[in-house]
């Protein structure tokens, strides 16, 4: 076997389509594909931007995710690891502190978890250790939360854990757009991101103006950030649904059956959890006086638990009723034919923002 | 050889040269594809060809084991299963894990091992509960001294480590034998549980499926050193290897370092050359990552067709057993379809009583949100959307 | 070396005055001796109670809490394992599958972190995986926290991981008879349990009485669990302090300065984070109309937040002012020479009750 | 002997027989305890005794190291620092890293590598910085290529992967090595990281000090592997072990590994066997779990003598080298003493500045709050109590 053997390198032949530079104008696309284009812009820009993780080269990934981008940029830039996670978390960490940009996947979200040493006590808090003398420009992607029917350990949602520790940026996209959008900032950006794609949004589809995206990070272009910017996703005037990630479906739904029944929902995404956009998600809140905040995780000390402690501190005399919560239970995530019963689902979130008082006003 | 003063003492060890830890030079086989013994020589142990009895019922295990997989996979394919990693080409290894142990002594699984949980007698559709996507798990571990199916790769080694160790303390002569793949051997839970085996001189025997694959990734990506046994080395326990898909070998060497863990020689490292015969599990597609021609090449070595061929030849193999091992495996695949094809119904409820041994406040309220839903007669398709 | 040589045996001679049995009557105890007495007295009444960890053998601990317990009990009892983290919790797993009820050390907070996974995907959820088939009794004692001019990863206030985690207790005593009770409960209790130790507080002082803590845990005794009920420290009527663990001591001074001042503050214990007491809590917060939560972990998405969010939810009407919060900044635990800025001091707590809009009742 | 492609090219490697990953019978010596050389017979490779003006230059930096450490305990004991992890009589390992190195290779030590880093020509007040307790560090790792001593054990072996991959990704000739103790091989981040750097098959020298202890833990209790240096074979890099208090063997074995790394003949693992003559910290109280007599034995091993009978006996050492190496240690001393007994006021306006590149509008909020608090001229007194 030569050295060769076992290493792809850069390839003309048939690549996959969201690998291609060519792929361009208005282009319907999954919300995987759109990461994955957001991945290969970066690297065609940038030469060091890395991929790397388990099946992320040959395979493209358990999601497809990093389809083609072998293929395209050779085995040098998107490979294949040993099967350990905190060894791919601390190889970033080196390969950053060595000048590259690592953008790298965690399997699901339970198996980051052998990775948490690293994340926390390295990654987190690298540039604050050297007082900014030495950054980590690492992308952390992780597949999360539930509703694939997926066996224990790979529907967790674990973004409480990142969101609690100091150094790191939490982004979670919802939409195809902020999937490129926000996955091309995280790799930008000087410092670390957990980056959590909520995997039952994988195969969701959208139709984009690819041109239009890709000229954000054009030369000149003056496009703002994603980062520690939340979106109104819907407008609405009697109560403020606030959600991120894979909640903004049902969110966003309710909104729906609401409003044909006569109540007007305002939604919010989140997306940026840290840096938290206060700004806009208090501007909501005060805009309609009552608040119901969604989340899939367990809700006990959660990124849902923040929101409403925020919320009260900051709005209080605006609240016309408390700050309810629409959450996973505080329970393992369950077996594929019960986690029906346990996703934040759009009859809870009505039933809940019954509960927001509504005679007393 | 190693510093462990219990090591030195057992019999088998003492006076040994450091060199013992390494494998063989060749992995184990005493029968070869073609179904002829090839013979004990060379290697490091003088390993047994297993009596006629024993690869009999070896081969009916193999003949269940095989029937199993098939079984699954067509239920999987019909939707009655969220998830199947199927162990075809690999089971063997299982039987011989299975045979190697006694009812009071502990075998530690993956996700891949379901062949290897049924032959210690674990009621079928217990054992397929948590593949079908019911609950978590489907057995009690207790009942049948095997841990569950595990998922987070080569945490489980750590979970034998302790069980062996407390039976240890308490001067029981339990065995604990756990399996891993290739790829978990990469896992710092991998190393950790070989060394504390080691230091600890506890009885478990620590056998790698080595198959060739994490998911899509090639051995050569979780290890350039010259065998996975080799690794043994590193932490003073012997190591050896095993034609993974020789079931007579896998009985003598698996047989051999149980032995040697329940007369105190502490834990070893068994690494089984097999391949997984088909996809990762049935949401894979391995046509992504190797080829036909190299799938071909594992057909002729199948343990199954292997065995049978050598039992076949030396006359041993009465077309009575042939007749009952077929119906036996016929007879569990048929449990399975039934038992699988029945509708359950989990019960919700379940969700909030075994968090803690006695629910807290905060779960009984959220139990009673739920109930109070449920019995509102909300529509699934509202809680789903 | 024959087999004992690296084996300490049982003991009689001289062992260390917390490990011996015959300690009784008023004593005054350190809060690090009376977790090393319920450890023994837990010990000397059930076999299948082990200790083990890093140092905690032969040295007794680097703060000294299992001091003497392998002179008492033997090395099978009270051991030393390899240096890893995640191998003594994954061994304690094994242990408590297979009867016994492991008691471990992890040296300092942040070298929990490397357990990380074992704890979530294992311990945290083995018995509800098995429907109760296997409850895994075990304690894992995390000293943690600052206030001892501790160097970088040995100050974390790691609890918000943990209480997140569905299927851990999470206790954390503050005063010397807690130490030896609810570490007693926590070796009793069939569910795995997170026993945080505020570090500065080990060598804090009372005098106890010995045979009465003991009494609790004798033949026929009906004194309640600790696992679960939070304690009204100190009684008072203008506001209430919620705080746990490291930040009582602050709490407590400051209701002690308010009271000069002729401001009556009350101070709640939490004690228990995971049960949470939401009846005491809820009740104390009524009886005032006023809140701060006080704690030293970052405040971001903390137990902190989840105090606060319950409040808002539950006593919405009676709440004359926003649930504020002290707790540390969000920013990794200072250098030594720095930790004095980060940590919930008197002068912050009182000039956030004095933003209670008081003006307003 | 490996599977790796790029490991049976390297020119030193080919046809080697699979036990050359092994270790050399016994640790590498050249200059015994007495000070005499003892040839280099018997190991696995022809290590050559350097040259005078190299173990002059040794001798030197090991003058230097010894004064460090003394002067540091001096200051730790009269509460200038927060806390000092000693090396004393493990200067060697320390010493034969920084030589082994260009100033473009990278080192990525421990919390008891000061005297390593000094060497690296960090700024002495820099790298006391972490330790007096203002920051958790003080200098740039890239302006002297060596990583900040990491206290989480074993986890900067990974950083020395990632930095070595990098390197050796961009074609760059850059060689790390990294320090750990004997019990930060027992962490999974050591099996991960040896692994990584023998699967990418990267330029990183791993050299562990074993020093005999974990803090209060002896080696018995972390390895019962013949010496930790076996652990090399399970990942299919060479092991060597050496006399750790012999810096002329320390230069041989590590600079053999090094330039072997240079060359494109990948990781590999060197055992140095030395011993913590002094407590673990200034915090802890070695007298608890070790013996007096068997501190006493490690007495005459030490390596500044050693080295430093062997140049006089051999005529090498010329008292003017003598007075310098003695008045450049005097100096760094009084640097230290000078420097640590300046009171220095760190800014707590800086807590909030580092943690993100651009501080979040959260961290504004939580800065002018402490602003305030300051500006409001509360007392430390009450911010403390
Ligand atoms: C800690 C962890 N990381 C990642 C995964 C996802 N995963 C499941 S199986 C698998 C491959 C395992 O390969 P191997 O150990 O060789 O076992 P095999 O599947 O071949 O039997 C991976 C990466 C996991 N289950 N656990
Ligand atoms: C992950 C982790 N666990 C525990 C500790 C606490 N700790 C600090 S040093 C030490 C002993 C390390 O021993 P060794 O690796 O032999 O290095 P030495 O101190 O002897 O140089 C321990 C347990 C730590 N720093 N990191
Ligand atoms: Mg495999
Ligand atoms: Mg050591």
């Amino acid at each position: 076997m030569t050295a060769m053997a076992h290493k792809p390198q850069p390839q003309s032949g048939t690549a996959s389509p969201a690998a291609e530079p060519e792929l361009s104008g208005m282009q319907t696309l999954t919300f995987a594909k759109a990461l994955t284009l957001a991945m290969a812009d970066s690297m065609a820009v940038d030469p060091s931007v890395l991929v790397f993780g388990e099946d992320v080269g040959t395979l493209g990934g358990v999601f497809r995710v990093t389809d083609g981008l072998t293929r395209r940029f050779g085995e040098d830039r998107c490979f294949d690891t040993p099967l350990a996670e905190s060894g791919i978390i601390g190889m970033a960490t080196g390969m950053a502190i060595n000048g590259m940009k690592p953008v790298v996947e965690m399997q699901f979200d339970a198996f980051a978890y052998p990775a948490f040493e690293q994340i926390t006590s390295h990654v987190a808090k690298m540039g604050n250790r050297t007082k900014g003398k030495v950054r980590l420009p690492i992308v952390i992607r992780i597949p999360y939360a539930g509703g694939i029917g997926g066996v224990e350990h790979h529907c967790d949602s674990s973004e409480a854990y990142y969101v609690h520790t100091p150094g790191l940026t939490v982004l979670t996209p919802s939409t195809v757009t902020d999937a490129y959008t926000m996955l091309r900032d995280a790799i930008a950006s000087p410092d670390p991101v957990i980056f959590l794609e909520p995997k039952k949004l994988y195969f969701s589809k959208d139709t984009v103006d690819v041109d239009a995206l890709r000229a954000r990070y054009g030369a000149g272009s003056t496009a703002p950030s994603t980062i520690g910017r939340a979106v109104i996703a819907r407008e609405g005037s009697d109560a403020t649904l606030i959600a991120y990630g894979p909640s903004m479906a049902a969110a966003l739904a309710a909104a729906e059956t609401a409003a044909a029944e006569g109540r007007s929902l305002q939604v919010v995404d989140v997306r940026s959890l840290v840096p938290f956009d206060d700004e806009t998600v208090c501007a909501a809140v005060r805009s309609t006086g009552r608040a119901v905040v969604i989340a899939e995780a367990p809700g006990f000390a959660s990124m849902a638990s923040e929101i409403v402690a925020r919320i009260q501190e900051r709005c209080f005399h605006s609240l016309a009723a408390p700050v309810l919560r629409v959450t996973g239970f505080d329970i393992p995530f369950p077996a594929p034919r019960l986690e029906k019963y346990y996703l934040p689902g759009v009859d809870r979130i009505l039933d809940t923002v019954e509960e927001l008082q509504w005679e007393e006003s | 050889m190693t510093n462990h003063p219990e090591f030195m003492e057992y019999p088998g060890n003492a006076g040994r040269a450091e060199g013992y830890l390494l494998p063989s030079e060749e992995p184990v086989q005493l029968i070869a594809a073609d179904g002829s013994a090839t013979g004990n020589d060379g290697y490091k142990e003088p390993y047994q060809l297993p009596g006629p009895a024993t690869l009999v019922e070896g081969y009916g295990r193999l003949v269940m084991g095989r029937r199993v997989n098939e079984q699954a996979n067509a239920l999987v394919r019909q939707g009655r299963m969220a998830v199947y990693p199927s162990s075809t080409g690999q089971e063997a290894c299982q039987v011989a894990a299975d045979m190697s142990l006694r009812g009071s002594d502990w075998l530690f699984p993956t996700y891949r091992d379901t062949v290897a949980i049924l032959g210690r007698g674990v009621d079928p559709m217990e054992a397929f509960e948590s593949l079908r996507g019911d609950w978590h798990s489907g057995f009690d571990p207790h009942q049948y001294n095997t841990g569950l199916p595990t998922t987070p790769l080569a945490t489980q080694l750590l979970h034998a480590v302790g069980v062996a160790h407390a039976a240890k303390l308490r001067g029981e002569d339990t065995v604990v034998l756990t399996l891993c793949g290739d790829g978990a051997s990469s896992e710092g839970d991998f190393h950790e549980a070989l060394n504390f085996a080691a230091v600890f001189h506890v009885p478990v025997v620590f056998l790698i499926q080595n198959n060739q694959y994490a998911i899509s990734v090639p051995l050569i990506r979780q290890s350039v050193a010259p065998s996975l046994a080799h690794k043994a080395v590193g932490y003073g326990m012997p190591g050896e290897r095993v034609d993974g898909n020789d079931l007579a070998a896998l009985l003598a060497v698996v047989g051999h370092a149980v032995e040697r863990a329940r007369n105190g020689g502490g834990p070893s490292l068994v690494e089984a050359h097999t391949y997984r015969m088909e996809s990762h599990t049935n949401a894979d597609d391995a046509t992504r990552y190797r080829t036909a021609a190299e799938v071909a090449q594992w057909v002729p070595k199948d343990p199954l067709l292997r065995l049978q061929k050598y039992l076949h030849d030396a006359g041993h193999l009465a077309p009575a057993d042939s007749e009952r091992f077929a119906a036996d495996a016929e007879a569990v695949a048929k449990t399975l379809r039934d038992g699988l094809n029945t509708e359950t119904v989990p019960d919700p409820a379940e969700l909030f009583s075994f968090v803690y041994s006695e629910p807290t406040p905060q779960l009984r309220e959220q139990a009673r949100l739920l109930a109070d839903e449920l019995a509102a007669g909300q529509s699934l398709e509202g809680a789903l959307r």
